[in-house]
């Protein structure tokens, strides 16, 4: 995996949220790269940032958070660009948006503008990125939708989102954020309110185009059939911190974080039939305001020990493998 | 003949003077002590110099000063002390409330009662005053079905109110056994109301006025507390010309025709005025001379001063009372000519006579009267077809009276003849609902140009008038009733060049600006507070 | 759609019945007496019983009540709407003569409030918690909590009376032509019943728009690099818009009982400055004409909030 | 390029310093009453509400004036120690009769807008929760009572029942109660599907309890918005009927009846003291019962944050 390939780096970001006075450190230190045409999928428990991270690279934060420090970098074919450091809705981090970096939703149901047709919701991104008449614009949407799988896209680039099943909403979605053809896509979780048929279809989709326009996609899920199916690359991700990260190889079959290890065994995995064991995840995630002194997983963990008190530092288990965590090797040796 | 049948009822209440006294019935009210005694405890020369800002005169009788009032009437001036001992020699049950009612809504009239109570509470009098709502008139006066000992028809205890009849005569007359609601039967005072509405003579008339008053005063039948003032108002625009002022709610030789304003921009003389009419024009027979269009629009066959005495014949080129005021005789000037130019007949002013009779609600003085004449009663009630005590000939009228009325003179000044052909068809008792009275035709110095009914009236010299065509080119009235609520905005503003108002408030502002007088008129407007005498249950 | 707004037109009828029932019963209720507003009170007292009787059965007021309640419907469905008691005049053409008055100063008043409202509404949505939102905050609250007779009388003194920059009030002058003429009227009665009004809307605004700008669709419009403007006002406030309209909706019979008190302070001589005079007067059957055809252009005008609910709201055609 | 600081940032910095040193209080358990009290312009209102409250029931200690005691040889005298506001048109002095006059007003005021919620949300909770057909007839008398203009149905029923103080508490009721029911029906018919409501009919409680009891206490927060809101409402309103010369008779001193005297210009322009206490007076009360409102209103809405 070559440097060149990477389009976006971030490194010990800190994102902190402000709601009712009180200060939750939502990302506390979260370090990855994504490549070009490569998936990385972010897995976690709701709750752990996943979704954090997501906007914190468009900078599409709620208005009582910021980024504190850290680095997010673009790759971008003029150079590299500093995201932290753009004003949140200048017009530099708007050039990014849409045009090179774009997002799909969770809820297609409420992410759609009511009231406007969906052809020109698709196309309004493009209209503000690349030169284009009225008619072009239609035209591209109706081409978009098409390529989405849309039947009749024609009649139905006219009707509104209310007029869209679910899954077809999806899809206008996932057309309006591939119209500029972007470098990166972000999908933050989305088929959670989608039905489980429709699931799979949109998670084809967006495999074919990554794999049409070499898109780096970061999907945001947390369902690991999907990790095991799509990705290239999973972080796993727990109370603001990436917990392990590394190939999809690497993580699944030798997990090196409790976590990591516990959660696989928490989930029944397909064909594996009714013999397989699945464990719960003992205690319950902390109050966010009320964290663990150190390691953040301790008082869940089966490992921990004295020395889980202290934060742990990132364990390279190899090249691409890495956890956080004093016990990794313990661990590895367990699966 | 009805006076020499009540005349030993006379001789003998003569006897019982000394009993008047005393309570009549279990109504304490009906005991002149305690009604002196209220009369006593309010200071209306307080009230005079305050709240109504030296805008009034106290009153000592019905009627307004002039040469009908006996001089040295009692007075009641503010004596509590007094009012105390009458009190207590007439037993005053001090735990009894009296209930006051009135039916104006002004803020002045809450005062004046928030005053009285006050004055009434410090001699242990408990008085509770309300408005009254909806049918005012019955609740008011409901007169009891047996005249002699009551119970009384109607709730209150004391009424506050106004009586301004045209007729002084009127004052007393409403006091006759059976016509009103407060009164229990008095044979004193219902043979000098004879005696009174009877009399044409002006030194008869005299003594028995100062008769009726002392005894009325005496009694305190009435309390009355102030002579109500009309107050003229002018912007320093008009000028008129040595027109006299008078009593601006009736009419008088006021010579509007001479009248000038000064020129606008376009060099046209504009005078702008309030009570125009807000949805129709109120007819000129029951409030003759209240509002701008009645003055203006009709004329009169006799002329009066400003105090309202007959002086010179107007649409009638001479007029004649015989001597024992039974026959009246006019004759019309010639050419005389209705606004649209149709002529002015007696025949025509004999139909007139004829409808007023029959409309329902006209002035009472002209209803009384019309109804005078003979054959009235029959043509009233189908008899006959026409009045038989009205002749014409030619363009003379000749009208014979089976009773006398001693304000025959008064009614002609005041009263208006209508254009026949425009109320033909007139339902009599929807006279004032008919579609005449939405631009109506008349015979006055000034005629209709423009109705705008809720915005504004413009009216223009009428250019056949018999005295001459009047000089102001325009008279615009914006609407209002006789009370304009908005008088003191539109008059700062400068939109108000002639008006007239009886509200003391308003009176103040207007002085206050620099471009607009005001002169006082003296009227009868007697304001009072009625007791209820009978009985109660 | 047109199915929809049928079934909502005829929905009406029913209703319009139920209200006119109501109305008619209580107006029988009524202990007043027209006589009273025929003739002053003075009058009153030097007439005899028999002659008010008499007076009173010319009237018609002696008929029994559903006799009297269906020959006034029966009126009303053959377009004759009854006469004033006081003077006879077709009660159409009273309420029409009026009607253009009411009418202008209500839309002014309207259209005034709503540009204003919205405005200043979405500003304080966007600056939400500056100093901007909180000033118009508190000055949108004073504005509701003036009574709006003191804040007539006032304008009036200070504009019409001390600085002579308007008329004082009144509409139609002798002389005016042009349709045009009698606008500097008409500028502070429906200034002072539209900034009563922008509170309201600019409030409702405000709340509207953040609900909006807490959607989801913000964020998708912003991921799309959109400007801001754009993100605010073409997405956020076209759909804070809807639930705008359906307010002022409702509160057009607020707007119809403002004009009842701001036409009395500045001589507007409208349908509210009719209505007052006809309920004074205890003039039956205007009173009960103008509040029938009061409630029925509200309900009129809330039909047609509904249409333009639905061409700003393209879900509602579904339904 | 650094981003430039916001006023947010110092708020965030300050937040973030706290939190790090461990010096954050826990907020209090009581989250609706916590911001209520944080929420300042609530508070002044409340306190001031509470204030006219207090001394209006109180007035006698208050003022040693009678508000009816007339004196007509001081009248319209300015503000001076003796009147500290001055006296009116026949003497009485201006602060006695605000203080006093406050006992009407807000009788009229929450006196009918508690006669509203009273008939509103019992008719609102019983069939909204029950549905059917009573539940469609109040609907349609509502509609037909909201369609009309308001001050338009007040002054058809001032005209039919009279003027008087009881009347104008009857009518504003009369016309008040139908948002009131509509609010109580809506949340009803939210709250009807919950689950713990289908447990206390499984549990076979009789429709009453379920609904007065278990239902209606968790629609309180709304509810209580309304009625200050209404309140407010009916003081302006009875203000706007005063000045028509048709609300609570003259004699009687309300703030609406005190205020009326402005009518006359010449009181408007020369004698501030006689009109403008009242004015500021009603506006103030209205204003913090708005005030108060809008306070509640945030606490009970949990959408509203921030």
């Amino acid at each position: 995996m070559s440097a060149d390939q990477k389009v976006l780096s971030v490194k010990d970001l800190k994102t902190y949220i402000y709601v009712n006075n009180r200060c939750n450190k939502a990302l506390d230190g979260v370090s990855f790269d994504v490549y070009r045409g490569k998936t990385l999928c972010v897995v976690g428990e709701s709750g752990c940032g996943k979704s954090i991270t997501a906007s914190s690279i468009t900078q599409l934060l709620p208005k009582l958070s910021r980024i504190e420090s850290g680095e997010i970098v673009y790759h971008s074919e003029r150079g590299n660009i500093r995201i932290d450091q753009l004003e949140r809705n200048g017009p530099e981090m708007r050039a990014l948006r849409g045009a090179e970096i774009s997002m799909i939703f969770q809820d297609p149901m409420t992410a759609l503008n009511p009231v406007y047709r969906i052809g020109s919701q698709i196309s309004e991104g493009l209209q503000y990125h690349s030169k284009n008449t009225l008619a072009q614009l239609k035209q591209t949407s109706i081409d978009l939708l098409r390529q989405m799988g849309i039947p009749l896209a024609e009649q139905r680039v006219d009707d509104y989102p209310h007029q869209f099943s679910g899954g077809m909403r999806q899809r206008a979605m996932i057309a309006m954020a591939m119209s500029c053809k972007p470098k990166i896509l972000i999908a933050d979780e989305p088929t959670t309110a989608l039905d489980v048929t429709i699931q799979a279809q949109i998670f084809e989709l967006i495999d074919e185009l990554k794999q049409r326009h070499n898109t780096a996609v970061i999907l945001i899920t947390h369902d690991m059939g999907v990790v095991a199916e799509l990705a290239d690359h999973v972080a796993v991700m727990y109370m603001g911190n990436i917990v392990e990260q590394g190939t999809v190889d690497d993580v699944l079959r030798h997990p090196a974080h409790p976590y990591t290890e516990a959660l696989l065994k928490s989930i029944p995995i397909l064909g594996k039939g009714k013999q397989q064991q699945i464990t719960p995840i003992q205690g319950s995630t902390p109050d966010p305001y009320q964290r663990p002194k150190g390691c953040q997983f301790e008082p869940r963990c089966p490992y921990a020990t004295e020395r889980c008190q202290t934060f742990p530092d990132s364990q390279s288990i190899s090249a691409t493998h890495d956890a956080l965590c004093w016990h990794s090797e313990k661990v590895l040796s367990h699966a | 003949m009805k006076i020499r049948f009540l005349l030993p009822l006379v001789v003998t209440l003569c006897f019982a003077t000394q009993l008047l006294a005393m309570p009549k019935n279990s109504n304490p009210l009906s005991d002149s002590r305690v009604r002196q005694a209220i009369a006593y405890a309010i200071d209306m020369d307080t009230i005079q110099e305050t709240l109504l800002e030296g805008k009034a005169i106290v009153a000592d009788s019905h009627i307004p000063n002039g040469p009908f009032k006996k001089p040295g009437l009692p007075k009641y001036s503010y004596d509590p002390d007094k009012a105390r001992q009458l009190l207590k020699e007439a037993n005053w049950n001090s735990s009894q409330e009296l209930d006051m009612v009135y039916y104006y809504s002004d803020q002045l009239t809450v005062d004046l009662m928030t005053a009285i109570q006050a004055y009434l509470s410090d001699v242990g009098v408990k008085m509770n005053f309300r408005k009254l709502e909806g049918d005012v008139g019955a609740q008011l006066w409901t007169a009891p079905k047996d005249p002699q000992n009551g119970p009384s028809a109607v709730k209150w205890d004391l009424a506050y109110g106004a009586h301004g009849p045209l007729a002084l005569q009127e004052y007393f007359s409403r006091y006759k056994t059976g016509d009103m609601s407060i009164s229990p039967a008095d044979a004193k005072v219902d043979s000098m109301i004879d005696v009174l509405t009877s009399t044409a003579d002006i030194a008869a008339q005299k003594k028995i006025f100062f008769e009726m008053e002392d005894y009325m005063q005496t009694e305190l039948f009435t309390l009355p507390l102030y002579y109500q003032q009309a107050f003229i108002y002018e912007s320093n625009k008009l000028n008129r010309n040595g027109g006299i002022y008078g009593n601006p709610q009736y009419n008088y030789d006021w010579d509007v025709t001479k009248w000038t304003v000064e020129p606008d921009a376009n060099g046209k003389m504009v005078m702008n005025t309030n009570t125009g009419p807000m949805e129709f024009f109120e007819h000129p027979w029951f409030n003759p001379g209240l509002f701008i269009t009645n003055k203006v629009l009709f004329d009169r066959l006799i002329s009066c001063d400003g105090g309202l005495a007959p002086t010179r014949p107007k649409m009638a080129k001479y007029y004649n009372l015989s001597k024992d005021a039974k026959t009246l005789t006019f004759e019309l000037k010639n050419g005389l000519q209705w606004h649209d130019g149709s002529a002015i007949t007696a025949e025509e002013i004999k139909w007139n006579i004829e409808l007023a009779l029959k409309v329902p609600n006209i002035m009472p003085i002209f209803k009384t009267t019309f109804s005078y004449l003979e054959g009235a009663e029959a043509f009233m009630n189908g008899s006959a077809s026409s009045v038989s005590g009205i002749a014409i000939s030619g363009n003379k009228i000749t009208l014979s009276f089976a009773q006398v009325d001693p304000n025959v003179l008064l009614t002609f000044t005041q009263w208006a003849p209508l254009p026949r052909k425009y109320l033909e068809d007139v339902d009599p008792a929807k006279f004032q609902q008919h579609p005449f009275w939405q631009n109506p035709v008349g015979s006055g110095p000034y005629k209709v140009q423009e109705v705008k009914m809720n915005d504004y009236l413009i009216m223009v010299p009428f250019e056949n008038f018999h005295e001459g065509v009047a000089r102001i080119d325009e008279i615009v009235a914006y609407p209002s009733k006789d009370n304009d609520a908005n008088l003191v905005k539109n008059a700062s503003a400068g939109s108000l060049d002639y008006g007239f108002t009886k509200n003391v408030a308003d009176v103040k502002a207007l002085e206050e600006m620099d471009h607009m007088r005001v002169i006082p008129a003296d009227i009868p407007y007697t304001r009072m507070v009625w007791f209820n005498k009978y009985a109660k249950n | 759609m047109f199915v929809y707004f049928t079934r909502r037109l005829l929905y009406l009828i029913p209703m319009l019945l139920g209200i006119s029932f109501l109305i008619y019963l209580g107006l029988e209720l009524t202990p007043g007496d027209i006589l009273s507003y025929l003739l002053p009170p003075e009058a009153i007292a030097d007439l005899k019983p028999e002659e008010l009787i008499a007076m009173r059965e010319a009237l018609g007021l002696n008929d029994p009540f559903i006799v009297r309640y269906l020959y006034w419907l029966g009126g009303i469905l053959q377009g004759d709407f009854g006469y004033s008691l006081a003077s006879g005049v077709p009660i159409s053409k009273l309420v029409l003569e009026r009607i253009p008055a009411t009418l202008e100063l209500s839309i002014a008043a309207l259209l005034f409030s709503t540009l204003f409202g919205v405005i200043l509404g979405s500003i304080s949505a966007l600056k939400r918690g500056s100093l901007m939102d909180n000033s118009l905050t508190v000055f949108g609250m004073i504005g509701v909590s003036i009574p709006e007779f003191i804040f007539g009388l006032i304008a009036l003194v200070v504009f019409a009376l001390q600085l002579e920059w308007l008329p004082v009030g009144k509409r139609l002058m002798p002389g005016y032509d042009s349709y045009w003429d009698h606008m500097p009227h008409l500028v502070m009665p429906a200034m002072v019943l539209g900034l009563i009004m922008t509170a309201g809307v600019m409030r409702y605004t405000r709340s509207s728009m953040l609900d909006s700008l807490n959607k989801e669709f913000i964020r998708t419009a912003r991921s799309k690099g959109v400007p801001e403007w754009r993100v605010n006002f073409i997405h956020g406030l076209r759909v804070a818009l809807i639930p705008v309209v359906v307010l002022i909706g409702f509160r057009l019979p607020m707007l119809i009982g403002g004009t009842v008190i701001i036409e009395q302070v500045f001589q507007w001589p409208g349908i509210g400055d009719l209505f007052v005079n006809a309920v004074r007067g205890q003039n039956y059957p205007l009173v009960m004409m103008i509040s029938f055809l009061s409630v029925t252009a509200v309900l009129f005008a809330s039909f047609l909030i509904d249409l333009l609910t639905a061409l700003l709201d393209p879900r509602i055609k579904l339904e | 390029m650094t981003r430039r600081p916001t006023r947010l940032d110092k708020k965030f910095d300050l937040l973030r310093e706290k939190t790090e040193q461990g010096t954050l209080k826990a907020p209090s358990s009581n989250r609706a009453l916590n911001k209520l009290a944080s929420n300042k312009l609530a508070v002044l209102g409340l306190a001031f509400v509470t204030i006219m409250i207090l001394a209006s029931v109180f007035a006698p200690l208050v003022t040693q004036y009678d508000p009816q005691k007339v004196d007509l040889r001081m009248m319209l005298k300015p503000p001076s120690a003796d009147h500290i506001l001055g006296t009116d048109k026949i003497g009485r002095d201006v602060f006695a009769r605000i203080i006093y006059g406050g006992q009407i007003s807000i009788l009229v005021g929450l006196g009918s807008a508690l006669g509203a919620a009273l008939i509103g949300v019992s008719i609102g909770a019983y069939t909204g929760y029950k549905g059917g057909w009573w539940d469609s007839t109040f609907l349609r008398i509502s509609e037909v009572v909201m369609s009309f203009p308001q001050i338009i149905l007040v002054l058809m029923l001032v005209t039919i029942l009279g003027q008087s103080l009881m009347n104008l508490i009857i009518i504003f009721t009369l016309t008040g109660w139908g948002s009131l029911y509509r609010l109580t029906r809506a949340q009803m018919l939210s709250l009807r599907e919950e689950e713990y409501v289908q447990a206390l009919r499984a549990f076979g409680l009789n429709t009453f309890t379920i609904c007065f009891k278990h239902i209606l206490p968790n629609a309180l927060g709304p509810i209580m918005v309304n009625i200050t809101l209404s309140t407010a409402m009916f003081i302006l309103q009875e203000a706007g009927l005063s000045f028509l010369g048709l609300g609570v008779p003259l004699n009687i001193p309300t703030w609406g009846n005190i205020l009326n005297v402005a009518q006359d210009l010449r009181i408007l322009q020369n004698y501030w003291w006689v009109w403008l206490p009242s004015a500021v007076t009603i506006s103030l009360f209205v204003l913090a019962i708005n005030f108060v409102g809008d306070g509640l209103r945030d606490t009970t809405d949990p959408t509203m944050q921030g």
